[in-house]
């Protein structure tokens, strides 16, 4: 399917977008600017981009601890996220979430989610809404190679196909969990042929390239949509830096890490989209300079913004009345 | 007013908001019965027969049997709760709960504040409790001190037809997640029990007896045997009151300490084993907030330190009995 | 593979007691001496029986709810089981576990289980013990069709491909999982489908015939003995009753239980070892006679025998020691 | 004596052991690292690098990696404990016991008592609970009341390398299924460690500093707050007691019932939220059996009724801080 150019900028904005917020988030954890761990998703942007592209608002994800990029893909306010990263009252979730529970209803994000497989049921109840309120609405969960060893997503996934609900299930497939590989943790020949076990359609898409993702996730949401039920993707992709920041990842020689990085999903679109003459250098330039803008902008804001007062904040929002 | 069990007065109230609300569904194991099989779908309606008939006026969209999985019924009913729904989840027994806790207690009560105050959750997990049935380790706990823990639950314990109906409707209408206690020694009592709809509270205690000469806190199956141990001692002149709290999450520590203020003395029955159970948490509570109006030790009655027994004489003595309630209440007025 | 004249009495003796054994169940239970609820094993008799045929007392099994007939396939003395069904001090738990908790580890029995999909991680414990001493012996996880949806059952599997221990996973698909049938629950097509695509080989045979039942557990055995990881059987079976002891069943119309109740695997067995001319029908009535006299003596036991005293062991067995 | 880290002396306690007994094998994610990878495995040895080293020494036989699937971690080790194996599981952090409750509260728990004391399941989880590291709510919780009230468990809180290392020893010989919580906070913490091997018994509490005036009970990372906030207020001659029970379950109530004899006053400190706590236990405990002995109301010193809040000004504020357990200890001191 051919995109507009508009919507190329868009992708290209949001791949960057994350990119340098992710990069910045490096940077600032290691300037001591952000309290706790942070997992950031460097490396993988096509994969939550093209998921998202055509999602509204009013299509849901669930996401995990390596969320920023799934929020940002689903427009998530990069400020309200890098305010809440930086433990600010005025962040997302006011400071109480952090990095691992940035959430945005209103986006339709329901949540990252610090615990491994701890998403996908959420999605599917989601997907639940959707069908039973007839809405066209999906819900897609997106689950690391790692997650997808849990007994939640295998429930999950069992439980979609038999509710017939709209949900699309997202493998991210980055090759490890923590320091351990996907060769090693699953035993099966792959995530994908196990999924499809479970009888829904697993496609296998090149997770570093946004065209890929986004036209395996367009069928997705066709047959989603279209009352058919759930659907899977396994993207195979590479994150660029370690589990958290700061891990020495002796489980994973320079050469791997370099022949990830030559399939940064970045420079890949830009060479295509420039080589087949959809968009200009100048035009993604252009938007680079902005997101930059952008991620600084929030950056100063974050670090200007005053940190949640206990006296205020700190016994409320767990519930919503209690006598 | 009609008299009901607290089996029909749970049905009733799932059905009467149902009826009121269609963004109520309900889902489970067998809350219909039957879909797959070569008879009709619906004759269940869960297995003591608390949903019995839902299914047949609501239909399998709204009544939602799933595979044996309840992390992903716990977590399906949360994710539908987020986004608009008001799911009455089944979690069959609440002995199962090992298997889905973490949808429960790091998902669902933690959502709203992890998301800052900005998500809503309103979900009912439905489950059976207690012993007395003979279902040995397994099949028979109480696990409420579990769930009162957990910060973001509502925990409701209901000990008669009447609140069972009216808590039931009152958590369905709630916004945050709500586990409804349901005692399954208490499914065939009986009790006066409106036709139309009402609600009970969350955290106002029922005092079922007033008393000068000590207070009882009992929860669930425990009340109407403190009821009875208070009715018997009446006679000999010792005068108990009794007060059930009707919910562990929020609790009405004022009304207990009000009567304790009166009292004196306190006796606190629980049914599960003692170690940071609701009878430690409103002895502490009592120790710490009314310490000087204690005349006397505060007693627990409990469960011992054990999984429940199978054999019907292992576990009559494991639950707190009448007799045992009826000592603690004789050695606390007792005590100078 | 030919079994011998005693092998063939071995497994028809098995059967038969468990059909002797679960009717007695059934009418104890009817009398009122039996407390709880019991779920018996009655029609599925050759499944329990045919795969434990070739295990040692050295060989584990986990079972489920459903535990009867996989206690006394697996060799555990019927009257202690009677006592502790009927809670007795002298059962074989003392009278505290009851129906649902029959263990005995001195014959490799595991334990009942009243958690459905309970059993499946332990017996992937006990086979890396196996492993990990060398025994050359395997564990096997009993499981139904409707646990086969449980989390705790997926992660077992894939576990034990991952660890490549010799636990054979067992799925007794007797069409139901309480009152719903399994071609609802199971999205897959088929749960050995599902199965394999966890890596592992699953065999589908009749779980109503005691000689296919042992020709593919003869399969899995060799596999797993053999060092190369585990394996799985589909058992297509029937139960003759209800879910539990007195279920009106209205989810299952007559015809169907017609149809199950002809494929009797206890006649079957019969037919195909008396037309071979491996047994007589009087070396089968003789069985017949003892096992009854077997089940009999220990229900008037069961009867007789004492209860537990609370006094002496409510409290006792928590911990092997205390401070 | 060796100054060693609390961290390196729970590697020490597993790698002697480990030495000692082949039976001994460790289980859990990531426990080796690097399985799979292109690099070499064993880099890793657990998240806070506890299990450093344990691989390269007994290779991949006896430090087992295992995928993200904590039910069939902790229910493996159940089978490998009841069929002849001593397993150390890992559970990263305690936040996720939820996915695999069921294996600890419902099979290895009750494996001894179900099966008529004929099964012994002598399995360690080990496990990293508290607050303090910005993890936020799902990575930062201390469960203990979770698992104390579990009749078959039992349940170890170390408070200093010393005990961690002599506890985690015992807790591999002992037979019963035991939950070992390292306390995050704690792991840098430094101190005299033998380098031989020695058992620190379960269910004897350590009294950190004798005192008349009032008894402190503290736990785990807990206990070097409240021993700060002794010293300190010593100096004012407010002369505390100051106790670690070093095991929830078992818990050594004479040592605490024998020092509130003495003063008369006791202030509990436990990190975790105030309902069902070991905070109301262990007040419980006391107002029911050391009633006589009290002078002054027991209080209570825990974490508000919320989940564990990202930001360190809120996170701070949630746990029990000096600040807190002084004004705790005033306020009882000066009851009268
Ligand atoms: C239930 C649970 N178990 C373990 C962890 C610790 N943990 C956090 S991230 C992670 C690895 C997840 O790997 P994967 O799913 O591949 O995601 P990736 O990090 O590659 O994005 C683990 C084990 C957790 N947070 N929750
Ligand atoms: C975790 C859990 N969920 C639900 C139940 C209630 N339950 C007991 S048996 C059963 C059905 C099991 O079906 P299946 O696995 O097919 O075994 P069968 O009864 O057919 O032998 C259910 C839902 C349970 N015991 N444990
Ligand atoms: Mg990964
Ligand atoms: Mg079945």
């Amino acid at each position: 399917m051919q995109l507009s150019q508009d919507e190329l900028k868009r992708a290209y904005r949001r791949m960057y977008m994350i990119r340098t917020f992710e990069e910045r988030v490096v940077k600032e954890s290691e300037q001591g600017n952000i309290p706790g761990f942070a997992h950031v998703y460097l490396g993988q942007e096509a994969s939550a981009v093209g998921v998202c592209h055509d999602l509204t608002d009013e299509d849901y994800i669930g996401s995990t601890h390596r969320g920023h990029g799934h929020c940002i893909a689903k427009g998530v306010d990069v400020r309200g996220m890098m305010l809440e990263i930086m433990a600010k009252a005025d962040g997302l979730c006011g400071g109480k979430g952090g990095s691992m529970h940035i959430a945005d209803l209103k986006k339709g994000m329901l949540g990252a989610n610090a615990i491994v497989g701890g998403a996908p049921p959420i999605a599917v109840g989601a997907a639940l809404t959707q069908k039973y309120l007839k809405t066209g609405r999906v819900a897609v969960a997106f689950t690391g190679d790692g997650a997808s060893n849990q007994g939640t997503v295998f429930e999950a996934l069992n439980m979609a196909v038999v509710l017939k609900v709209p949900a699309i299930f997202v493998f991210e497939n980055n090759g490890y969990g923590e320091h351990t590989h996907v060769s090693y943790a699953c035993g099966a020949p792959s995530i994908a042929e196990r999924v499809r076990g479970f009888g829904l359609p697993c496609e296998v898409a090149d997770g570093m390239d946004f065209f890929a993702v986004h036209e395996a996730m367009r069928r997705a949401l066709e047959h989603a949509r279209g009352g058919n039920g759930p659907y899977a993707l396994e993207l195979i992709s590479h994150r660029f830096l370690g589990h958290f920041i700061g891990d020495p990842q002796a489980y994973r020689l320079p050469h791997e890490l370099e022949a990830a990085r030559a399939q940064d999903p970045i420079p890949k679109f830009r060479r295509r989209v420039v080589d087949a003459g959809l968009l200009q250098d100048a035009d993604l330039d252009l938007i680079e300079r902005e997101v930059e803008a952008e991620v600084e902008a929030a950056v100063q804001a974050g670090l200007a913004a005053p940190p949640p007062d206990p006296a205020k904040s700190l016994t409320t929002d767990v519930y919503k009345t209690y006598a | 007013m009609p008299k009901k069990t607290y089996l029909q007065a749970i049905n009733e109230a799932v059905r009467s908001e149902m009826k009121r609300d269609p963004r109520v569904i309900v889902i489970g194991e067998d809350v219909a019965g039957g879909q797959g099989g070569s008879g009709e779908p619906g004759g269940v309606g869960s297995v003591f027969g608390q949903m019995k008939g839902i299914y047949g006026e609501f239909g399998p969209e709204r009544v939602i049997d799933t595979p044996i999985s309840e992390s992903a019924i716990i977590g399906a009913a949360a994710g539908a709760a987020l986004t608009g729904l008001r799911p009455v989840a089944e979690l069959m027994f609440v002995d199962f709960v090992g298997v889905c806790f973490d949808q429960i207690y790091n998902q669902a009560a933690k959502f709203r504040y992890m998301f800052g105050g900005h998500a809503t959750t309103p979900m009912v997990i439905r489950t059976a409790a207690g012993a007395g049935f003979r279902g040995a380790a397994q099949h028979s706990q109480t696990l409420h001190p579990l769930f009162t823990m957990v910060p973001g639950l509502k925990v409701v314990m209901p000990a008669n037809p009447y609140d069972a109906k009216g808590l039931l409707i009152e958590a369905i209408r709630d916004d945050d997640p709500v586990i409804f206690v349901e005692s399954k020694f208490l499914y065939g009592m009986e009790g006066e029990v409106p036709d139309e709809s009402y609600r009970v509270p969350f955290g106002e205690a029922n005092v079922l007896r007033e008393g000068e000469d000590l207070t009882i806190v009992a929860f669930g199956a425990m009340v109407p045997r403190a009821l009875q141990v208070a009715n018997a001692l009446a006679k000999e002149g010792v005068d108990c009151e009794v007060i059930d709290p009707r919910t562990t999450s929020p609790l009405d520590q004022q009304t207990i300490l009000e009567s304790v203020e009166r009292t004196g003395r306190l006796v606190v029955v629980d049914e599960s084993p003692p170690r940071c159970s609701l009878a430690a948490d409103v002895a502490s509570i009592v120790a710490e907030q009314g310490f000087r109006l204690l005349r006397a030790p505060i007693r627990k009655v409990t469960c011992p330190h054990t999984p429940v027994p199978f054999a019907p004489q292992l576990e009559d003595a494991y639950m707190p009995s009448p007799a045992r309630i009826e000592e603690a209440v004789r050695a606390t007025v007792g005590f100078n």
